[in-house]
């Protein structure tokens, strides 16, 4: 175990690597991932002693063991259960929760939705592959209808979940996206997040090269990107395209958004839809958007804060006039005196 | 013993309580136990609906809720129909005919008054019509009918109270505070009260007198108090978290009968340094603990039979990466949902061997109300020391059984000062203490000791992920041999009551106390060589238990389950230890254990 | 356990009762639920022997015991996974889990989630009293903030989850809501519910007079109900109000609903929204609405039918080329051989 | 005893496949064990990617994958380095000189060259550069470099079959038949193949001569294959759901290592009347299977270590509610998540005794690949006709080892129908048979045998929920009577080699059969006393076992674990049992339990 002895000087994002040798498969998504977070934990000036990753099982779910700072890979699906323990126990620390598609919206999803319903002060990162890496390839409840895997043959017939769907269902107060190989726009996603009390999720597809390869090329490939892809911007308009002239409204009188051209059919730029990160309906409709008839929507789609969990727990907690510390609490023999009466035996 | 029982309405909870404290202000020893209706609320008036209060009391210590009833209080036919049975023959009964009508005769489902028909002729039945007259003593304070009503319970405790020589003073000033924003109220129970204690003293009762007053027992000089097991568990933690200096204690849990109660008093005490949190299911909850833990609090979590079974994962999470937390389970009748409100001792397996793989954590039982008071401190203590998990074996009995405490003064209480690492030369997360085998306790925010745990095996020597054989072996060794050497930093196992070596020992652990040590006292007066052995430590057994059992010519062991210390014994010892098993949902009675030891004792 | 014996005549609602003598606490709402159920039951012409009723645990999961059909009371949490598997078992089974807002909203919210992603065909009522009655009161994911109980003692600090947003985050095609009180309305939901083929999520507001009395009174007292109560029918326009002339419109280029009064300001009928059953994010507005800004939306509010998962399990097992049942499936002969290839030894 | 080692993009797994079928062919008894690199793919060359495949054959029946290798064929620097140290001293050792670049031995962790460095002395090293030779080989078929260079494995499985003077037939033909669509791919693999046959032929290799060449074994006749313990497991549940006359098998699972392979080998059998559904969690897939338990299907789930800690609460209810279960247990190493591609034996206490209450079932336990097929219809059995979850422990080394099976005759399959109950007549759900005990099975959509069932204590007599004290006593003996009587419904134990009485019982249980079988053997041979005792049959153990471990002096309990089936020996039955050990995430060696044997026979 390497002993990271701290340096005033600002901390580099190799900084943040731990010794041990990174054992992903040559070409997978999470690499980038990785280095995504070197560089946003850098850039935010994060000290290795306070900051903590916590991960389920998963091929995602190694990451902490790839980081230099404190690091607790924990069991299949409950990392949010044990990062919820940590903050009540010490709301100093800054805990990162890193998740996959099975961890976190399988056999996870039940601890997914309390630990982002109760707005506990975490930022929750899920590597969305479609699959299941570390058990080598079965669908997951992201994979699309028809994946064919070891476990269906045939191809799946359950619908999958939207991991962005389901968090604002759950009452999440922070919920972003993006992509494992858009390094500058990840980077800065994991900022915003970083930067919001509560809990904040951010869901990163994430391409799985040995057991779903390709499987987001439709809207990752470079080429064209620029038409499968919508860059959200609070308080700017909805809009994309190599030309930059295409965006979103909703349909007239209807709850529907349409692909519109500006100044074709005399759509003006004040028909498009202005992006507002505190909208919750906006949202969800920004996140069922799917090619090839829509963009995908990257970037931070909802972010509406709220006071966080445990910052409300200490906030009763000092109301009831607590001590700070449990030895500096009112001595213990007031407790044990009775309100139902004592007696004395002498 | 007295039993007080009567609709869920009828306030039998006070009722007991407050003829409790004043017995014990009249010295004598006791233990009590409150038995509640079923989870669901059920319609009043029916046999779902009773509940009762019991108190047995006697000069010498009392261990048990008692074996059978001498005065039974029935507020209602519905209870009458429930507790008649536990009354003896001959005992007294006392009931309010005021509430025997035909809708409450139907609703207990008497098909006739039991009070005409003269099937109560083997007791002495006191007819009083308890509701007319509280509510002539009430009358005064102009209450509504359903206020006024609410009185009944205090005029019978009125009763009780002078058949057994008591005060009322303490309870008198209790109603008034308790009452002090509606005084009329408070007059009112005072008045039903001091109006039965009144009837007691008038003529028609004479032939009860106080023939009832019982002797005062010796007692430790010292504050007293009662307290119920769950009180006595909750105040045990925070000792405990006090004693090994730490700053805060995380208790997560998850509302389940009968283990709620931990979870409903620990979080009044948030100014003592305990964060409570009601998780989504036991996984989060234990999950949470073991959280806390890693980041330097003390991880507390709490449940019972089902909740248990879902904490297994976890708990192997907690052994592989050695941090200190305390389980409680407040074992139930089971399998499954079982019996939720009723008692067992059936957890003692999965406590010890419930989990995958090679797994080994210590495990304590509590014997008594007062005892869990001791044994949540050591479990802190243990957890912290060993850098483990411990699990605290509890039951639904102890939960609501009370007893007279004496209050400790906190300067009395042990200190075991948890001591974090905070020197990285040489750190590694695994690296362990040469006594104890405990690794360190290093929490996140602690500068140069950043490190990596989790599930899968580690190194021995460096902490990182090993799939190494021979070095799995090695962590397999050392994580049992952690858990063995608790064995040499516990106190030898005594024998509560009789002679070593003997004849027959009578060894239990858990609830069972009381009834054993009653049991064993009164076969030893018949001059039986029984000697009591009562384990606190069930994984690991103190050191000296296999020379001490083999001392003994005979072996049996009563539990709460189909037998399950008994087979740890045996596998452990190679002794033929019998099994004394009962399974109803209830504590043993005396009886049966005195009978069995009679059984065993002839050859 | 009685035997009931299979008359060819309707079966009235109480050929529905078992002989089990009902066991919640006098006044509860989950009487009112019970006798709608039966009426639904006995409307439809259900049959009691392909009936099946599963719960969890719970007051509400108490449920199967009162109903002359099958019923399986499981463990907490978990009635969703085992009514799955009845019906993977036999499709022809109708299916009902009866659950609590703990039962399924905490420790059985993964189950929930994955039960109407999949579209399992069961219908699904969640008896909802933001309380845990069972266990005597303590909060529930579903209580308000502030909520003191048992285990919060100082009021409950975290924010509550909404049934229907959660059903609708996770994909469910059919979301309806009604109160224990409003017997026909009741009675209308459910049968719509077992009309619709997929997993059909009822939420059920219950008062639970012991331990949550009147949770619900800001809208379901009888006074003032028109006000309170948006009653909504695909098609029509969305309006409610004791002058019948309130209704929501969407704020103009806003994703927000607003009420207005038609004839008032200039509003007109044809401003107001009309109820569109398959629209989401419709939905999604709709239950987010909240007293007393706005009537609390009840009703179908959510219904976009498509094939159901076990029916997907069989078609595709079919098209496998399996025999009906296993016993007359081809000879495990075959099976055995080896693609690998055998070897005979003589 | 051949060991195939290289990179995971090598194919050693199809070219051990091959070996083993030419061997089998040739009429050797053999066992095969495929070693996986760990569960994340490794980039390629290095030693976390190694992939091995081991056969272990000679004239009579052999069990074990063996101790020690005879020929290692290492086709990458990294495969040499993982590998070697089971080569035994002076065992021939082939090496691709090609693969041994610059690059792949940093990757490998080589400072220097082995090949160059001396370091190999103590071993027969066959330089080749089976790289070129093959590319030279399969030039005429101009494919890409990466198809060509996909040839070596079977050039290098040319040379093997050569050595051991194999055919090639079957082989060639499965290459045709396989790259069927490419039949360039075929035949640049044929001449691959031949290639490395005919190396072996040229005068270079004269002194490995054919010396290898080893005896038939004799063998029963019949038709017979290849087969791993998950295949025969699988066909085996299907076998059961036949026996059991049942239309339907749901396999509910949730992917889990090493357990997943059986999930997809069913997976793909749905024409045969199994729905296989991937389940979000453990919980849900075992309440799947609960649920279609009920509705009349046999409910089967699969899982390892921690998902079997998940299925604790469920296995009460399923215990409980009396339903037929059957839950498959792939052991692998821990606690918590362990080394989840490594075998271990330590889930036995957690089947035995890890659930809350009092909660018997059954334990079964396969003891070698084609033992899972007969061990998985017992399991269907006792499952149906007992109305109760069975669980039945494989571990990771059985999921993956391969035998030679002879394939049975479906006629010669056992029967032993269900009966569903269809009368209403006297009907409640918890009516027992007077012989097994169970309760009937009556599945929803039954006309007149609407009833409900759950979690809660029932009434022995109507079935209905029942808290009543007695009642559940009865219930609970009830329930272990039923678990219990199931051992006279199992063969007596036997004794699978050796005397009975004798000195020494050497007992074991699942897959450490065949070393314990030829440790005993070979200790015989030496004049050792000793006699191996395999149980099946774990909970409850055949009524015969203790006065058959009494007729010993001593008993010896070889497992994987650290002492769990010894501990279970010496509490039921007060046997001096005594305990060797392994926990290293692989199966014994004959050696490690020969010396233990030799130890024990030591007065
Ligand atoms: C209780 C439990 N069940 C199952 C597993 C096996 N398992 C490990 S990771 C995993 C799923 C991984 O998928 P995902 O979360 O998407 O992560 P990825 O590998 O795709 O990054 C499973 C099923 C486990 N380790 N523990
Ligand atoms: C595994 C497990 N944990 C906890 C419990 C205790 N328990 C029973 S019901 C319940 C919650 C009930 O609340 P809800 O689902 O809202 O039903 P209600 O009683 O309000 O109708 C709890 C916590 C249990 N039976 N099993
Ligand atoms: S299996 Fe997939 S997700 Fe896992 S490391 Fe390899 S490429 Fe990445
Ligand atoms: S506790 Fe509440 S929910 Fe439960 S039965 Fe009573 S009133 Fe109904
Ligand atoms: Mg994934
Ligand atoms: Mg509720």
């Amino acid at each position: 175990m390497t002993v990271t002895t701290i340096t005033d000087t600002e901390l580099q994002p190799k900084d943040f690597a731990s010794d041990q040798e990174v054992r992903w498969c040559p070409g997978c998504g999470d690499y980038a991932i990785l280095k995504a977070v070197y560089k946003a934990l850098a850039e935010l000036g994060a000290r290795r002693e306070r900051t903590v990753f916590v991960s389920g099982i998963g091929c995602a779910a190694r990451f902490p063991y790839y980081m230099s700072t404190y690091g607790f890979h924990t069991i299949h699906g409950r990392a949010p259960a044990i990062a919820t323990g940590i903050k009540l126990a010490n709301p100093e620390l800054d805990v990162w929760v890193m998740t996959g598609d099975g961890d976190g919206l399988s056999i996870g999803g039940n601890h997914m939705l309390h630990v982002l319903r109760r707005n506990v002060d975490l930022q929750i990162v899920l590597f969305n592959n479609e699959i299941y890496g570390l058990t080598k390839g079965q669908y997951s409840p992201t994979s699309r209808r028809g994946t064919k895997s070891p476990s269906t043959p045939r191809g799946s017939v359950d619908y999958p979940v939207s991991a962005c769907a389901f968090a604002l269902g759950a009452g999440a107060r922070f919920v972003a996206r993006s992509v494992d190989t858009l390094q500058p726009h990840l980077v800065g996603v994991l900022r915003r997040a970083h930067a919001h009390r509560g809990a904040s999720f951010v869901e990163v597809f994430q391409n799985c090269v040995v057991f779903n390869d390709g499987a987001f090329d439709a809207f990752t490939l470079r080429e064209g990107a620029a038409d499968t892809q919508l860059h959200v911007e609070h308080g700017k308009p909805l809009m994309f395209g190599a030309g930059k002239n295409r965006g979103l409204r909703l349909k007239p009188g209807k709850l529907e958004l349409e692909v519109v051209t500006v100044d074709e059919a005399g759509v003006t730029l004040d028909d498009l839809l202005v992006h507002d990160e505190t909208n919750r309906a906006l949202a969800a409709l920004l996140v069922s958007l799917e090619p090839p008839a829509f963009p995908v929507a990257l970037g931070v789609i909802y972010c509406n804060p709220a006071p966080s969990f445990e910052a409300e727990v200490y906030t009763q907690i000092q109301a009831a006039g607590a001590a700070r510390t449990g030895q500096g609490a009112p001595d213990l023999a007031e407790l044990l005196r009775s309100d139902e009466g004592t007696w004395t035996v002498s | 013993m007295i039993r007080f029982a009567g609709d869920s309405g009828d306030g039998m909870q006070v009722t007991g309580g407050r003829f409790t404290i004043e017995t014990a202000l009249a010295g004598n020893d006791l233990t009590t136990f409150p038995d509640y209706p079923a989870e669901i609320r059920a319609p009043a008036g029916t046999t779902f609906g009773v509940s009762a209060f019991q108190i047995h009391f006697g000069a010498v210590d009392v261990m048990t809720p008692g074996d059978e009833v001498d005065v039974l209080v029935a507020m209602n036919p519905a209870a009458l129909k429930v507790d008649l049975r536990d009354l003896r023959l001959g005992g007294t009964l006392v009931v309010d005919t005021g509430a025997f009508t035909e809708r409450n005769l139907a609703k207990a489902g008497f098909p006739a008054n039991p009070l005409a028909d003269g099937s109560l002729a083997r007791y002495q039945v006191l007819k009083l019509d308890i509701t007319k007259l509280t509510l002539e003593a009430v009358k005064p304070f102009g209450l509504t009918t359903r206020d006024a009503h609410r009185c009944r319970n205090m005029w019978a405790l009125g009763l009780m109270l002078w058949m057994y020589g008591r005060e009322r003073e303490v309870t008198i000033d209790w109603l008034k505070q308790k009452f002090a924003r509606r005084p009329e109220i408070a007059e009112a129970n005072v008045a039903a009260l001091n109006a039965g204690h009144a009837f007691g003293e008038t003529a028609e009762m004479s032939e009860y007198g106080s023939g009832y007053t019982v002797r005062r027992a010796p007692v430790t000089p010292g504050v007293y108090r009662t307290v119920s097991g769950t009180e006595a568990l909750a105040w045990g933690l925070l000792a405990g978290m006090r004693g090994a200096g730490l700053e805060r204690m995380l208790f997560a849990g998850y509302p389940i009968t009968p283990a709620s109660l931990l979870l409903h008093t620990l979080a009044d005490l948030s100014r003592y340094g305990v964060t409570t949190f009601q998780a989504e299911d036991e996984i989060a909850a234990i999950g949470a603990a073991i959280g806390a833990a890693y980041a330097g609090a003390i991880g507390v979590t709490s449940t019972s039979g089902p909740g248990m079974a879902l904490k297994t994962e976890m708990l192997g999470l907690a052994i592989a990466t050695e941090l200190p937390l305390v389980v409680v389970n407040s074992q139930r009748a089971g399998p499954s949902t079982g019996m939720p409100t009723k008692a067992e001792q059936s957890d003692l397996f999965q406590a010890v061997h419930g989990r995958n793989a090679d797994a080994p954590l210590a495990v304590l039982a509590a014997a008594t109300a007062t005892d869990c008071f001791e044994v949540a401190m050591e479990a802190v203590r243990l957890a912290t020391k060993y850098m483990t998990p411990v699990v605290l074996l509890s039951d639904a009995f102890l939960a609501h059984a009370a007893e007279p405490w004496r209050i400790p003064d906190p300067d009395e209480l042990p200190r075991f000062p948890v001591r974090f690492r905070t020197d990285p030369a040489g750190f590694h997360p695994f690296l362990r203490d040469p006594t104890t085998l405990a690794r360190p306790w290093a929490p996140p925010g602690t500068p140069g000791l950043e490190h990596r745990i989790g599930g899968l095996e580690k190194d021995y020597d460096t902490g990182h992920i090993s799939y190494d054989p021979e070095n799995h072996a090695r962590m397999t060794r050392t994580r049992a041999a952690k858990i063995a050497g608790i064995a040499n930093d516990i106190p030898l196992q005594s024998v509560a009551l009789g002679a070593d070596p003997g004849a027959l020992a009578v060894v239990g652990w858990g609830s069972t106390y009381g009834a054993i040590h009653q049991a064993v006292r009164r076969a030893r007066e018949e001059g039986v060589d029984a000697s009591h052995v009562h384990l606190r430590y069930l994984n690991p057994f103190p050191r000296n238990l296999g020379d001490l059992l083999k001392r003994f010519d005979r072996v049996l062991v009563p539990e709460l389950n189909a037998g399950q210390l008994v087979h740890l014994l045996r596998a452990a010892y190679l002794v033929p230890a019998e099994s004394l098993s009962k399974v109803e949902g209830k504590p043993f009675k005396v009886s049966e254990i005195l009978e069995a030891i009679r059984g065993a004792r002839a050859p």
